[in-house]
């Protein structure tokens, strides 16, 4: 390819052979992806000291095979206990997980608490697009109440999840929502995550144009981001808002950050207790 | 004031419209012409007009798009 | 990394349980990372290790279930740890896809299935050897595997460890089939010098390496090591050399489905292990493994005195399946009596491959879920014979 | 045994495998036994998807394509990929701005070429509905199956409101090569 | 409940995706309940599933994955409905625990697994049968399981009702083993007069038995529904007739484990079907099962076009095994080719019981994960005839 | 037995043969199932439109085999799902899931959170006795930090859940913590759970004393009850504390207490419209 | 004034002596003979005092202990 | 080849398999082989204990007891369930209030009755060392093993802090029996 033409955070951290996205036209999962790379190329972050994990879903090929590092793509929803391992194993790697609402909201669901539970020094970024992506377009725990899906030809009737305070309730040390729209905060956010000593978790609406987008009437990818745009309010101003005010709206910004011992740095202090 | 030079990658570029969309000063068009790839690739009509805010950068999903900018003397 | 295990072990007499001696023996072998989700007859594995690793820089931890625990074992791998879970047949049902993962990926660990009672939750504390064919098919779609069967507290040690060297050796998981007798039994047994025993360290690949590949090798790829540069790209989709997924062509399945068989296919002489005994002039061979074999051994003993001749081939390893070991048995007496726990699971296999050569006749226990009583099996003998 | 065997295939998105289902139950209409299948790239992004239709009086045994009557090709990879498939004699209909058959054409192979994207994106605004040109062309071009029951078919088969567009894009392509049957270009 | 399926579905011609016939039979079998985890290539039977139930007063639930998926499936059977769920590879790994406790609950329900591509993640929209194995070993312990090989869109739809008529007459776990091919493949094919279809229901026990028993009957004990009054105690322990816990003495595992065995030997007649063609005089015979079974077909009838004598013996019943069919072909025969889409499963069965009787051969596509083509078969059997 | 001599709650519910309880002596999951008996029989709710569904551990013992109703007793973790599968199939039937701090916040977890999530209508009683108690004294994810057990020799590096938090960030219609020692106002809960037309969880603290209480070096059962008393703190009360003042505290009441339809209903409400 | 009858089940009790430390009035103590069954029974030392609240009997995990009270006339 | 099989049986609770454990360990000290094996109810619970102990001088090869030399029974239902698993002219040791030898008894068993509960409570107020109590007495009776293994092996299993206990208990089981040996009660 003409290096000429490509993006230097490309040239700079792409895998050689994979600058070719694996998404779908306007799908969310690449500008995520870009966002990730300039986070870290901001921090000046050593990529062969990070490791990045993943689980089954388009989402989860945000970093496989596009980033040139050690990367672990795993089973449907068990990255995050993958990574456990790794992270536990040598706490000197930073590790990443990138994941799916069906990947962690769905059959991960358990992984996820019990990740900010133990408050495991992982970044998780879940990019929730309310959907099954990579299936086809099957209702998700995230979808919203009411949408028609390939699986909720009537609508849904369930009611989705608000995946920052599930996580926060277990005991994350650094919880954020922002959308593919809001890139610059996304960044900034990935960047406090990155150096995070404890269990962190971004949530990012994401626009899946080719299924969600089908079902809900807006197949154009860029209408969806100045949709997210338009929905988005900050949580400080979503504070004073009553209930039926924010129905449909999306509230993004920083909903935690605390400082608590992270059990990889805890079982190092063991070790060296033990081993004095 | 800035130089600037629009980069864009035809062979990671699959048209998806973003950058067209959101460029603020609309430097950009969609193309007429179906490319070999069976995409409609962003055409730059308005190349002076652009302010390298680089919002068509950081939105599009396939790192096909990215802004050179030099400061230049006035 | 050293073991460290000299620290914390003595040569000479143990008396210990077997799931105490399967501990041990991880630690011996320099398992670095245990995770393990509670469970009935495992346990004791599991509290020895929570106790032992934590002197020798190594890891415990409890996960939230059987899914996560082999998944962090795998993580730890690929983080450079020789890592080991334990669990009992639930738990041995819920790994097998990461199991799967293992196996797709290359990735040595040790599973150790303490066999219960089953089916379901059936009865936990009882033995059984209901798990053999889960053990290789227990995961969706085709691959190869190991698997061990412990006879004694002894072996529980010494196959530990040799279900890491095989491990380490092939970039495989491999399972060590216990059950409850086995694994609660306690048994007196030798601990040699410890660096007398043979432990396997894993190849990495040489840095310098620029078209690197480390997968589907012709023989076993060295293993990469997150966090030195390697750039590892380690997936459960179907790959290439490369690790790359590709999911479009059945070419790459072909090849990723072939590689793998080969690797253990290749070696398998190296792999497969079984021990015989008065089988040069027997005319009836005992084929068992694992608990059973005591009984087995024991009636062998007996029989010899009063003149019945009876051999006995007992597989230590099951997979891959000891097929030649087998014929050579069933050519030698022209009649096999299969001995396990269960409804007949080795038996199928002791028929597929020599059923041309010798009678298969198969002996379940009286009581299954129990082991054979010696009394029980000579009556069986008396009868055939 | 009559045995009518053909394949579509084109980019993911530019809807093969509908085209392949709308053939196959229009020669179900037209009361032949159809299998039809379908391949595509990993789960939902797909970079190329394949449909194999095979049409025949009696119960069909193999249901795969063995070797083609027809392809319909509207990409180059897919052109390259499975033009050694048709059959000597066979048919082979081109997206002509998508496709440069100058190289890989075997001998005695009927070429049509059919400018379906530039016809879809011009008549109707939808480069999408280039798969119905396609299919009106090769109806016209070999009378596989009837253009009544084609237009039953699609009726039965794309969603609610896109049944018109799609009905007279397949008239566009059924007209662009109507002209052209028996006179179809040789292999260069 | 009636299945109401008269609503939905006409009879005469249809062009249906292999999966939607699934849906389709399904509904017309009576199924009230379908819950499902999406995964490839099984996706459009939860699609069709999920517009078609509500119109029959049954329940469409997505979980939240594969082991809730089962899990629901089995609290809905219980409640008194036909329950389904499908799936594939990774996910019938997942469902593996709660298809044990199905099996040991005597739970009747139906799975279908598209089998995909693997090992582990594998490539999904591609065809393979490597699974078989897996429907009968993929749970812990020992169990029997009744596993049914759809050949077209036709058998998608017929054999999922004769699933359910299985499922409900035998009290247990059914396994459609279908594959992407023929769950993707769309055919033409005859939906008779819905009243000419068997459909079979649940036997229900007397109200007035005081001493209730509903399980580990000699025949099929008659299935309480919750919610009438019977006070069913349901576990996957070890249980007595009257589904009360013991688990002290292996005596109880005996008895459930021969039980349940029993309630499938016994009715083995009843429950296998096997297909042949031109077996008579064939001096070689084609052994598969499934969307292999196409090419089979083909090849026979070409090959005896070029007077090659070969018949076909196509498995429909893969569990219990059709070993009386099996052995009857390869005595007639003295050859059997067997044809599967792996590195070999079935060919194992073959050989353990037909190896005495007949050469068996294995013939796995030229590439995994792909159907045999026609003219790879007719070269390998010129080569062998 | 002596029948003269036989609890009244045993004689009108207990299955024939099922007296005794299958507990350690003094564990607190019999008082959980007295306090269940005395509920139904307050509110004369007809046992044989009850559904009992449980897991595995000592607590999933409970209804099984002892009440003498259509008894589930299911694989670990998975009650909740066999349960959903069972309310949505009969939504007529009553159903109460019985399960363990191992069952249903370390292996079930996900089946909580979605079972909230869904308000499907079912109660749930958790009891928690903040170990593995079947399997013999393992760390539990409720296990409180430093605590011993078999498997933290050195103590438990990790955090322990606020599960009424949790399952309340879920989406529950009805959340409540009491402990052995309220034995009635854990009656009133149960009772309220039973009428629900929601999700209900209620969070039992419960003596170990085999296990649990080995480790914390209290093995009288009734030491722990009065522990118990002494350490619980009204949430109201508790509202207005410092999380210092906290520490050691076991907050009870109920924590949610709304009205949002369930899915089971929600469902019925589907199925009537399309089949009129 | 109540009467009152209190009943323990000396096949259900495991003896783990809750209600013997949870009655507010000591009504009970501990066997100091081990039963059949390897269990050391509560035995009724103040009968008399009990006031029927029932704390022994919701407190016990064996529903092995009943209060009976009737109210009787002074 | 000298072969000894000893059961231990009595409620959960009561420490049977600790027992076993003990007196396994006291042996191997002893420079025997041992095998131990235990069996209990559910997982944790558990209504009824068994300890199997083997030891030998060789190497054992089935781990189980075939026929018991000794049994100690420190409940009702392990005396009956047990007690026929015990050879002619074997020793059956029984807690005496807790078992009821009466009917069950075969020809040649010799029997001897211990109060261990009643010791341990009276002694050490802690019913729970009636095993060692038991241990005592059946290493006086019999001298399967020596009594510094004993002390030794229970140094090495108990937890911190009720060492001693236990092995006053055992000395205590062991004085209240020592006089007995060679004139055990026989079956009556
Ligand atoms: C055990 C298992 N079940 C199901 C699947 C099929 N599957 C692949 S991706 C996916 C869901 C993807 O949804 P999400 O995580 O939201 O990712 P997205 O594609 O929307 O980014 C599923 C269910 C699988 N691979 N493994
Ligand atoms: C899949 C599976 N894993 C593990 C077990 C073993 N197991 C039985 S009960 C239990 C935990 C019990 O803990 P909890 O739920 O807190 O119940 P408790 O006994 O403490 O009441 C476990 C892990 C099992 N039965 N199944
Ligand atoms: S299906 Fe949706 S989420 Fe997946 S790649 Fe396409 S647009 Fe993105
Ligand atoms: S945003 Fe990127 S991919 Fe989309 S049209 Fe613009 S350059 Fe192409
Ligand atoms: S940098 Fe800004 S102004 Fe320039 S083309 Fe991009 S979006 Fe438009
Ligand atoms: S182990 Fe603990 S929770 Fe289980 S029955 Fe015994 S006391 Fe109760
Ligand atoms: S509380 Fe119940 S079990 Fe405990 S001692 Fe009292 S009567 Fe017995
Ligand atoms: S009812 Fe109250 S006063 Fe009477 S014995 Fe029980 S606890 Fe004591
Ligand atoms: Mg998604
Ligand atoms: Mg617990």
């Amino acid at each position: 390819m003409d290096q000429k033409h490509v993006h230097p955070l490309l040239v700079k951290y792409a895998r050689i052979g994979a600058y070719k996205q694996p998404h779908c036209p306007g799908c969310g999962n690449g500008i995520v992806a870009q966002c990730m790379l300039r986070a870290i190329d901001e921090l000046k972050l050593d990529m062969d000291k990070i490791v990045f994990a993943s689980g089954i879903g388009c989402s989860s090929w945000i970093p496989s095979p596009l980033f040139n590092a050690d990367v672990l793509h795993t089973t449907h929803g068990r990255s995050l206990a993958f990574a456990t391992g790794v992270k536990l194993s040598n706490p000197e790697l930073r590790v990443v997980v990138f994941t799916g609402d069906g990947d962690s909201a769905a059959i991960g669901g358990n992984h996820l608490i019990q990740a900010a539970r133990k408050n495991i020094e992982i970044l998780t970024v879940l990019v929730n697009n309310r959907i099954y992506g990579m299936t086809g377009g099957q209702v998700a725990p995230t979808t919203p109440h009411g949408v028609k899906t390939k699986t909720t030809p009537y609508g849904n009737l369930e009611y989705p999840f608000d995946l920052c305070k599930l996580v926060e309730a277990a005991g994350a040390s650094y919880v954020a929502r922002w959308t593919t729209f809001h890139t610059r905060q996304l960044v900034s956010s990935m960047k406090k995550g990155l150096l995070k000593k404890g269990f962190s978790f971004i949530e990012v609406i994401s626009q899946c144009p080719v299924q969600y987008g089908t079902f809900v009437g807006i197949r154009d990818p860029a209408e969806m981001l100045h949709i997210f745009r338009k929905i988005s309010v900050p949580f400080e101003k979503a504070k004073n808002m009553s209930r039926e005010e924010l129905e449909g709206k999306i509230v993004i910004g920083e909903f935690v950050d605390i400082e608590r011992t992270g059990l990889a740095e805890a079982y190092q202090r063991l070790l060296e207790m033990m081993n004095l | 004031m800035k130089k600037v030079r629009i980069h864009i990658n035809e062979d990671l570029c699959k048209g998806c419209g973003i950058c067209i969309s959101l460029c603020p000063n609309k430097v950009f068009a969609k193309s007429e012409e179906i490319s070999s790839k069976g995409v409609f690739l962003p055409v730059i009509i308005h190349g002076d007009k652009c302010i390298a805010c680089r919002i068509c950068e950081e939105h599009c999903p396939d790192l096909a798009i990215f802004i050179e900018a030099q400061d230049v003397e006035k | 990394m050293s073991s460290g295990a000299n620290k914390i072990i003595e040569p000479g007499t143990h008396f210990l349980m077997g799931n105490e001696a399967c501990a041990l023996g991880a630690v011996v072998a320099g398992c670095k990372f245990f995770a393990f989700y509670p469970i009935t007859p495992a346990n004791e594995i599991a509290e020895y290790m929570s106790v032992l690793l934590p002197k020798v820089k190594g890891i415990y931890i409890q996960m939230e279930d059987e899914i996560s625990s082999i998944a962090s074992v795998i993580g730890a791998s690929w983080a450079g740890r020789k890592a080991m879970t334990a669990t009992s047949g639930p738990g041995f049902t819920l790994m097998q896809e990461n199991i799967g993962y293992a196996v797709a990926t290359e990735t040595p660990c040790v599973i150790v299935d303490v066999q219960r009672c089953g089916p379901s939750t059936g009865t936990p504390p009882l033995p059984m050897q209901g798990d053999v064919y889960q053990a290789k098919y227990g995961s969706h779609s085709e691959y190869p595997i190991i698997a061990l069967a412990p006879s004694s507290v002894k072996e529980m040690f010494t196959l530990t460890i040799e279900s890491f060297n095989l491990a380490e050796k092939y970039r495989t998981p491999v399972i060590l089939l216990s059950d409850a007798l086995v694994g609660h039994l306690m048994e007196t047994f030798e601990i040699p010098d410890l660096s007398q025993i043979e432990i396997v360290e894993r190849k990495k690949p040489d840095k310098e390496t620029s078209d690197a590949k480390y997968f589907l090798d012709e023989d076993v790829a060295p293993m990469p090591v997150f966090g030195c540069g390697y750039k590892a790209h380690v997936t459960g989709s179907t790959h290439d050399e490369k690790g790359l997924r590709n999911v479009e062509d059945p070419v790459y399945v072909d090849k990723v489905v072939r590689a793998l068989h080969r690797k253990i296919e290749k070696h398998k002489e190296n792999i497969v292990k079984v021990e015989t005994k008065f089988l040069d002039d027997a005319e009836i061979a005992l084929l068992t493994y694992g608990s059973v074999a005591r009984t087995a051994i024991h009636v062998v003993n007996q029989a010899r005195k009063t003149g019945i001749k009876v051999g006995i081939i007992r597989l230590i390893t099951l997979w891959p399946f000891p097929d030649v070991q087998v014929q050579s048995a069933a050519r030698k007496t022209g009649r096999i009596v299969v001995m396990e726990n269960n409804l007949g699971q080795v038996v199928n296999k002791v028929s597929e491959v020599a059923a041309k050569y010798a009678d298969v006749k198969f002996l379940p226990p009286r009581i299954i879920g129990s082991l054979h009583e010696p009394e029980y099996v000579i009556n069986f003998l008396k009868e055939v014979y | 045994m009559t045995r009518t065997e053909i394949i579509i295939g084109g980019f993911g998105g530019q809807g093969s495998v509908l085209a392949g289902v709308i053939l196959g139950r229009a020669a179900a209409y037209d009361g032949k036994k159809v299998a039809q299948s379908r391949s595509y790239g990993a789960e939902a992004r797909g970079g190329a998807a394949r449909s194999e239709v095979v049409i025949a009086d009696e119960e069909i045994d193999y249901p795969l394509v063995i070797t083609a009557d027809y392809l319909v090709a509207m990409s180059q990879p897919a052109f390259e990929r499975y033009v050694s498939k048709v059959k000597a004699s066979g048919l082979v209909v081109i997206e002509e701005d998508l496709v440069r058959p100058e190289r890989k054409l075997p001998e005695n192979l009927k070429l049509v070429k059919v400018p379906a994207t530039k016809i879809a994106s011009r008549e109707f605004g939808r480069p999408m509905v280039a798969n119905m040109v396609m299919l009106g062309a090769l109806a016209a071009l070999t009378g596989v199956v009837t253009i009544d029951s084609l237009i039953k078919s699609i009726r039965a088969s794309v969603s609610k409101g896109m049944e018109e567009i799609n009905v007279a894009a397949l008239k566009k392509g059924q007209e662009y090569t109507s002209a052209m049957v028996g006179g179809v270009h040789e292999t260069s």
